[in-house]
């Protein structure tokens, strides 16, 4: 992710010439003592600490990389924060760095900013700043994963209004533009506009202390925070992919928030479950034989069996689902149920199907994704076996993300023949327009196929605001099961936190993107 | 033929090495079996004897019994060995190993694995003067150079330093003897030392053997199935068949009138002592399975003599004149035929 | 004189107890002139050692279901039920249930019959693939010497410097997933190791006499390599290959650890243990179960593999005795016949 | 010795060259970062704007030549996923796999010498029997099932010993030593101990013994040296394993080593890393061929004295 400016660390050769030495130098007499291993006691964390295992190593840490998850957990709210925040409960939108915000005329927003706040190096926070971090996540050459994300194609023009005031002016009328911008972390104007910064600075209740490549990121308390001091002095990221590691790390008292746990190691002394926010679902390729023909379709999502796999595979964790968004995002429709199998009249379609010269014999790749979700491989076992029994042919393949993605994404890969891609789809936003918008449009990029008719509802849809917004998604979340049948719904996930006796915290939905360390209090027992 | 008359020397009463009613087990698969049956044998300083017979009838694991090499499988189910006459089957594992090389010593054959193929002759040779005698590497060294040179090895000093692989077979083999001889045993037992060779070098070493025996008095147990190397250098024989000794005697006596059929079978088979013309013979069949000795004389099988007596009872090696003795119900019909 | 017909020839080994071996296989071949009293009875020595007795009923019974399996089963490995989830062994579900069931709720042991199937039809085809690759060009290589020899070697570091699972993930992303791909990458990562193994020894060959003498009377290098180097390379060479098994599948299974090893619905071992390690609080058998399949396999395929060894070589076949070191002793001659 | 190093030493440049080669091409086989690096809803003119910004849009021929370009110049570019030096991500990571591989071929070798020999001395004897059977198990156990049940039972259950992590002293170090060892351990235990048996029956061991030489000096003076040989070669190829294959024991460890960042930057596509990752193990596996052949030459005379390969 470089600007195209090449050369931008111009140390790389010397220091990689120093490091080959002490490699050579240091080899021999140091196999005590692993590289970059700091000496803070055995669990790593000492007195006060707060320690967090996440599943991976975050890329990087720069807050206009927040919505890529492991940067999220240890960036989002806790170094850097946004002007407004929505609630991940109520999905109202609360104010933050913002104190206040309207709309001045159809395609201008006006947002008050909050006096008296500091970056952790010491700088007031300014309208300068906020202008400068909406400018970066969207202009710079930095490719900020949030850009493309919230924003899309929108032309943005950001203009200050004194220290404490700024506008913002869109092409075109949007009503959701503070939802938008409640996905970008305000960072310094002294930030880097070329190449994205390793160790940001922030106004959150936390700065990095220290990143130590490959084994772990301390924070440490931002003593001069606005808002109300956090519990923990510090903090200390550790990253382990494997589930069970992660558990036995939070049973051994080596950690006190992981994220993901796998049900089978969850008990009710370490992990907690929350409503996640993702859905599962088979997307159908409807642009290739047999998956062209909506009786086939819309066999598979009769003779899938949502309930036995939320129940055995998920173990409880999930609740069968009939559409792409959870309850709390607008535009769920309450009215949509996920239906019991039925066998019988899924094989009668079929039949139907291939009487009229369908071929339903034809191969289907069931394409999943490893480490999707815990036990997505049994998952689409069941679900290969499953749609056997209808007499499809299905053959399971097994990716990796960049290989998953590929199939995700338009361009689709050519010559792969029809594909039922196992999808996860989580809307942070809680907005159905961001999900119908990628996944239900004719042209949506990871939507294979749609209909003018639906195309139509949904850009009307976008359109609305309140409750009339509310039904004329769901109307087009109904017409996707009728009228489409694109999307065979598994299930609403539901996450398990890792969380140890000795800690207090309660997860919502937003928990797997950012996880606040400023809401974890200790325990009435004092943690050990 | 020319027999060295066995020069009994002044200490000759007390034998060097004696075996007696020596066994050995073996322990296979299929049950334990007897490899060497019950045999005796004794040699005095400065005579050497002959343990004669095919392979396979027990005279190398004899040697290693005496020796106390014995593979793990194999164990001296009874008898004794005595050597200077301490009975060495009862001294101790540490007692016994100072023996090994002063006392009693052995020469392999197949120079090239028996000697180490990763440690240079010098230090090979120097080794049991660092065992024994507690030499440094240094004055070791220049023991292993000397006793090079004792052997015939031209440029000692240099070759010290060479590797097993770089000598011919004959050299290899007088590195093998000059270690065996380093620390001028009263035993030596030579396992066929001249069985890789061409005939020549058999010759040079059955040479330095006999040169290295009159040096240091030692008794010489020289195990063998060529009938000429016994006859050109043994004092005495003890022929042996199915792990048992059929015949002994001085060997000029032994081979002039063999007191066994086996003795004779073998005498047969060398081309010198059939008259041109005449077909070779060889002993017909061949020795019994270990596991299926016969119940009497084991020969009874392939012996041209064999009648009923022999399937019921073992003979037992009878004095026949004052040196001699046969394992035969009818050595003495044999001895007159 | 010469030696008599039925003594050993020159190049005759060891003296110590394996050439008399009195085992009822044949004899060592010093003394081939003689008939081999009766055939070889591979069985018998297996029979006399219990461990590899157990061995080869373990592996027959793995080859049994391997082949049989699909045909036995039907569809039982493949058949779901969610509703019997995670049942524990029990003798309550039938035979099927016999070893519980999995998260799908299918069969474990028809699953591991499956498996079993698999496994073995990417395990033994990468061995064997990479041994006949592998052992011809290092033998080739070992042969010839020179720049031959260097160029293979360079080749044989390339590959090793390769992660196997970069290869794995092209394998699995680019192309189509097969257990064809896995094996052909299992096969490209172990060449090396026969590779150097074979030229080691090729090379140590080429300096002896035998291959010179084969050379200078015009053989062809591989006519050569055939006939004299191949024999002597090729029980090291199968021991390399019995470790390698063990190798392949444990790697098979790592492979699949990282998610880019056999795919479902397709079953190994490996892929079970996999799979089923998340369970091992809850479920212990899902991955216990194929690890033992694993172990056992593995450790029984050895265990053969060391037996065969000895018993093919007649110089090592006596230690296949030793287990029954102190039987009752038979007494002399009274040996059942 | 000399000349035989050096000739070894320019005899790898080429073979190295092909590494480079292979993993460039293969690398690029395994499809597009583009995606994975930016988010779900970039326009395709955002995604050949960051593949122009990388030179991912050129021909692989061009981005080749360029790359060996730079490798000349000892840039080895930046990562894609931090946008660090590769070759900076790469030295970081090294020492820590290299420690580990060390100090378990170091056990694994001292260990399966003892054993070895101890089980050699009385081939098929009970003991015997015990240790090939162990041996051979520990041979043949998954490396992740056992790190699995070491975090479970040690970490957890017993609790004495931390799940993972790098941060503390020598304990850290039990689980993945003991995880990367297992297999090591269990097959050169079985290569020692079939050494020690043939070079023990070898007839110089029974003229040593035949000397007097104590068992002590015909275990370890006479049998252990010719017995050397072989261990030597299945531990470097074993060793080699280790610094290319630690990657199970990194990822669930959180070992910071080369073999988990290489299996990140393989999943990642983030090439610049995999190629710099790939080209320093294969630097130390050449380097590490050429040490196990000076060790034979030093055991070998006979190797010393033909031809050095």
């Amino acid at each position: 992710m470089q600007p195209p400016a090449r050369p931008p660390l111009r140390g790389g050769r010397p220091r990689a010439l120093a490091a080959a030495a002490a490699l050579v130098a240091l080899t021999p007499i140091s196999a005590c003592a692993v590289a970059n291993s700091d000496d803070t006691g055995t669990t790593g964390g000492g007195e006060g600490t707060l320690r967090i295992v996440l599943a991976q190593e975050p890329p990087t840490l720069d807050p206009c990389d927040a919505s890529l998850t492991a940067t999220g957990a240890v960036v989002r709210s806790n170094i850097s924060e946004p002007l407004i925040e929505r609630d991940p409960t109520s999905g109202e939108l609360e104010p933050l760095l913002a104190t206040e915000w309207h709309r001045t005329d159809p395609t201008t927003w006006r947002l008050d900013l909050r006096s008296g706040v500091t970056f952790h190096d010491g700088q007031p926070f300014t309208a300068e700043d906020a202008a400068f971090s909406i400018d970066r996540a969207v202009h710079s050459d930095v490719a900020c994963n949030v850009d493309g994300y919230v924003f899309g194609g929108t032309e943005l023009d950001v203009q200050t209004d004194g220290a404490a005031a700024l506008t913002v002016t869109t092409a075109e009328p949007d009503p959701v533009l503070p939802l938008r911008l409640s996905f970008i972390e305000v960072v310094p104007r002294t930030t880097s506009t070329d190449a994205k910064v390793r160790t940001p600075v922030g106004t959150g209740p936390y700065a990095i202390d220290k990143w130590e490549t490959g084994v772990s990121i301390a924070l440490r308390r931002n003593d001069s925070y606005w808002g109300d001091a956090p519990a923990y002095p510090r903090a200390r990221y550790v990253w382990r992919s494997e589930p069970s590691v992660r558990a036995a790390m939070i049973d051994n008292g080596e950690a006190e928030l992981s994220a993901a746990l796998n049900p089978e190691d969850a008990t009710e002394d370490n992990s907690v479950a929350y409503p996640n926010n993702e859905t599962t679902a088979l997307r159908l390729d409807g642009t290739q034989p047999p998956l062209d023909d909506i009786r086939v379709r819309k066999a598979i999502g009769m003779v899938i069996d949502q309930g036995a796999i939320a129940d055995v595979l998920f173990a409880g964790l999930a609740d069968p689902a009939a559409q792409l968004v959870p309850d709390g995002v607008v535009g769920h429709n309450a009215d949509l149920r996920a239906a019991p199998p039925d066998f019988t009249a899924a094989r009668a379609l079929v039949a139907d199907a291939a009487d009229d010269g369908v071929p339903t014999g034809k191969r289907i790749s069931l394409i999943a994704r490893n480490g999707q979700f815990p036990r997505v491989s049994e998952t689409a076992e069941a679900l290969q076996y499953q749609m056997a029994r209808l007499g499809l042919n299905v053959r399971i393949q097994m990716t990796d993300s960049a290989a998953h993605l590929e199939y995700q994404l338009r361009p689709f890969p050519k010559g792969a023949g029809p594909v039922a891609l196992l999808i996860m789809h989580g809307n942070q936003t809680g907005d159905g327009a961001f999900t119908t918008s990628q996944y239900l449009l004719s042209d949506g990029p990871q939507s294979t196929f749609g209909t003018a008719a639906l195309d139509e509802r949904i850009a009307a849809a976008g359109a609305l605001s309140g409750d009339r917004r509310q039904d004329a998604f769901a109307a087009v979340f109904a017409a996707q099961n009728d009228d489409v049948a694109q999307y065979v719904h598994l299930a609403h996930m539901r996450g398990l936190l890792g969380r140890s006796a000795d800690v207090r915290y309660e997860p919502n939905s937003a928990t797997g993107d950012e996880l606040r360390l400023a809401d974890v209090r200790p325990a009435h027992r004092k943690g050990s | 033929m020319t027999v060295p008359t066995p020069a009994a020397p002044p200490s000759g009463a007390e034998p060097a090495l004696e075996v007696e009613n020596l066994s050995v087990d073996l322990n296979t698969a299929s049950g334990t079996v007897r490899a060497v049956d019950g045999i005796s044998f004794a040699v005095r300083k400065g005579v050497t004897l002959a343990l004669l017979g095919e392979s396979g009838c027990g005279k190398s694991m004899t040697a290693l019994a005496v020796a106390g090499l014995l593979d793990p499988v194999a164990e001296v189910a009874e008898g004794a060995v005595r050597v200077g006459g301490t009975d060495v089957l009862r001294l101790g594992r540490a007692e016994r190993k100072r023996l090994a090389g002063p006392v009693l010593s052995i020469v392999f054959q197949d120079a090239l694995t028996a000697l180490n193929p990763v440690q240079t002759v010098g230090a090979q040779l120097g080794e049991p003067f660092r065992i024994h005698q507690g030499l440094s590497r240094r004055k070791a060294r220049e023991k292993a150079v000397e006793l090079m040179r004792t052997v015939g090895i031209p440029e000692p000093r240099a070759r010290a330093r060479s590797y097993p692989h770089q000598f011919s077979g004959g050299m290899r083999q007088r590195l093998l003897i000059a270690m065996a001889v380093a620390l001028g045993p009263d035993v030596l037992i030579a396992d066929e030392p001249t069985t890789a060779l061409d005939v020549t070098v058999q010759a040079q070493i059955m040479q330095l053997l006999a040169d290295l025996q009159a040096e240091h008095d030692m008794a010489v147990v020289l195990i063998t199935h060529d009938l000429a190397v016994v006859a050109e250098r043994a004092d005495n024989v003890a022929v042996m068949y199915a792990g048992t000794v059929v015949e002994t005697g001085p060997v000029h006596e032994v081979f002039a009138a063999p007191g066994h059929p086996y003795t004779r079978g073998l005498l047969d088979s060398v081309p010198e002592n059939v008259d041109r013309g005449q077909r070779l013979r060889s002993v017909p069949g061949s020795p019994p399975e270990l596991t299926a000795i016969p119940a009497g004389c084991v020969f009874q099988a392939r012996c041209p003599m064999a009648r009923d007596r022999c399937a019921e009872e073992r003979p037992a090696l009878t004095p026949a004149g004052p040196s001699r003795a046969a394992a035969c119900h009818f050595s003495e019909e044999l001895a007159s035929a | 004189m010469t030696a008599t017909p039925q003594d050993p020839g020159p190049t005759a080994q060891d003296p110590g107890p394996a050439p008399q071996d009195p085992g009822p296989a044949p004899q060592d071949p010093a003394a081939a002139p003689r008939p081999a009293p009766r055939p070889a009875r591979w069985w018998t020595l297996l029979g006399g050692d219990r461990f590899a007795a157990a061995a080869a009923v373990v592996l027959g019974l793995v080859l049994t279901a391997a082949l049989l399996g699909p045909v036995l089963l039907g569809d039982a490995a493949e058949r779901q039920d969610l509703r019997a989830s995670l049942r524990p062994p029990s003798l309550d579900h039938g035979v099927l249930g016999l070893l519980g069931t999995d998260v799908l709720g299918r069969s474990m042991l028809a699953r591991l019959i499956d498996a079993a199937g698999t496994t073995l039809s990417v395990a033994l085809p990468a061995v064997v693939c990479s041994l006949v690759i592998g052992s011809a060009i290092g033998m080739w290589a070992g042969y010839h010497g020179g720049l031959r020899e260097s160029a293979a070697m360079r080749v044989a570091d390339v590959i090793l410097s390769f992660p196997s699972l970069l290869l794995a993930v092209v394998a699995l992303y680019v192309f189509t997933p097969s257990v064809a791909n896995l094996v052909l990458i299992l096969a490209i990562t172990r060449i090396p190791v026969y590779l150097r193994t074979a030229r080691a020894e090729a090379a140590e060959l080429r300096s002896r006499l035998f291959v010179d003498a084969a050379r200078t009377f015009g053989a062809g290098s591989g006519a050569t390599i055939y006939r004299h180097i191949l024999p002597i390379t090729l029980p090291t060479l199968l021991t390399v290959a019995t470790v390698d098994f063990s190798f392949v599948m444990l790697t098979e299974s790592s492979l699949s650890f990282l998610g880019i090893g056999i795919q479902p619905p397709d079953v190994s071992w490996g892929l079970m243990v996999a799979q089923g390690r998340q369970y091992l609080q809850t479920a212990w058998w899902i991955a216990v179960l194929p690890g033992v399949a694993i172990v056992i396999t593995t450790v029984s395929a050895t265990i053969i593999a060391a037996w065969a060894r000895l018993a093919t070589d007649p110089a090592q076949r006596w230690r296949l005795t030793a287990p029954r070191a102190r039987r009752a002793r038979a007494n002399r001659g009274e040996t059942p016949s | 010795m000399v000349t035989f190093l050096r000739k070894r030493v320019v005899s790898s440049a080429i073979p190295l060259l092909f590494v480079v080669f292979g993993v460039f091409c293969l690398a690029r086989l395994t499809g597009d970062p583009v995606n994975l690096y930016l988010p779900l809803s970039a326009t395709p003119e955002q995604r050949a704007e960051f593949a122009a910004a990388n030179g991912l849009d050129q021909p692989v021929l061009v981005q080749l030549w360029d790359y060996l370009g730079q490798i000349a110049r000892l840039d080895f570019g930046e990562s894609l996923r931090t946008g660090q030096s590769a070759a900076e991500m790469v030295f970081a990571a090294f020492p820590a796999t290299l420690q580990l591989a060390a100090v378990t071929m170091l056990i694994a070798v001292a260990g399966a010498v003892l054993i070895g020999c101890a089980a050699a001395y009385r081939p098929n004897s009970p003991a015997d029997r015990v240790c090939s059977f162990l041996s051979m198990t520990a041979a043949s156990i998954p490396d992740f099932w056992f790190a699995i049940m070491g975090v479970l039972v040690f970490g957890v259950t017993l609790g004495w010993l931390p799940t993972s992590g790098v941060t503390g002293g020598a304990e850290v170090w039990v689980l993945p030593i003991a995880t990367l060892l297992i297999r090591p351990f269990g097959v050169l235990v079985q290569v020692v101990r079939g050494a020690m048996v043939a070079a023990l029956t070898a007839p110089y061991t029974r003229v040593a013994r035949s000397k007097g030489a104590s068992e002590k000096r015909v275990v370890f003076g006479h049998a252990l040296r010719n017995a050397a040989m072989p261990a030597l070669t299945v531990a470097g190829d074993l060793a080699i394993g280790l610094v290319n294959g630690a990657v199970v024991v990194e990822t669930i460890f959180g070992w910071p080593g080369i073999g988990k960042l290489m299996i990140d930057s393989v999943l990642q596509r983030d090439f610049a890393v995999l190629q710099a990752a790939v080209l320093l193990t294969a630097v130390t596996i050449f380097t590490l061929n050429i040490l196990i052949d000076a060790c034979y030459a030093l055991l070998d005379a006979r190797v010393r004295q033909a031809a050095p390969a």
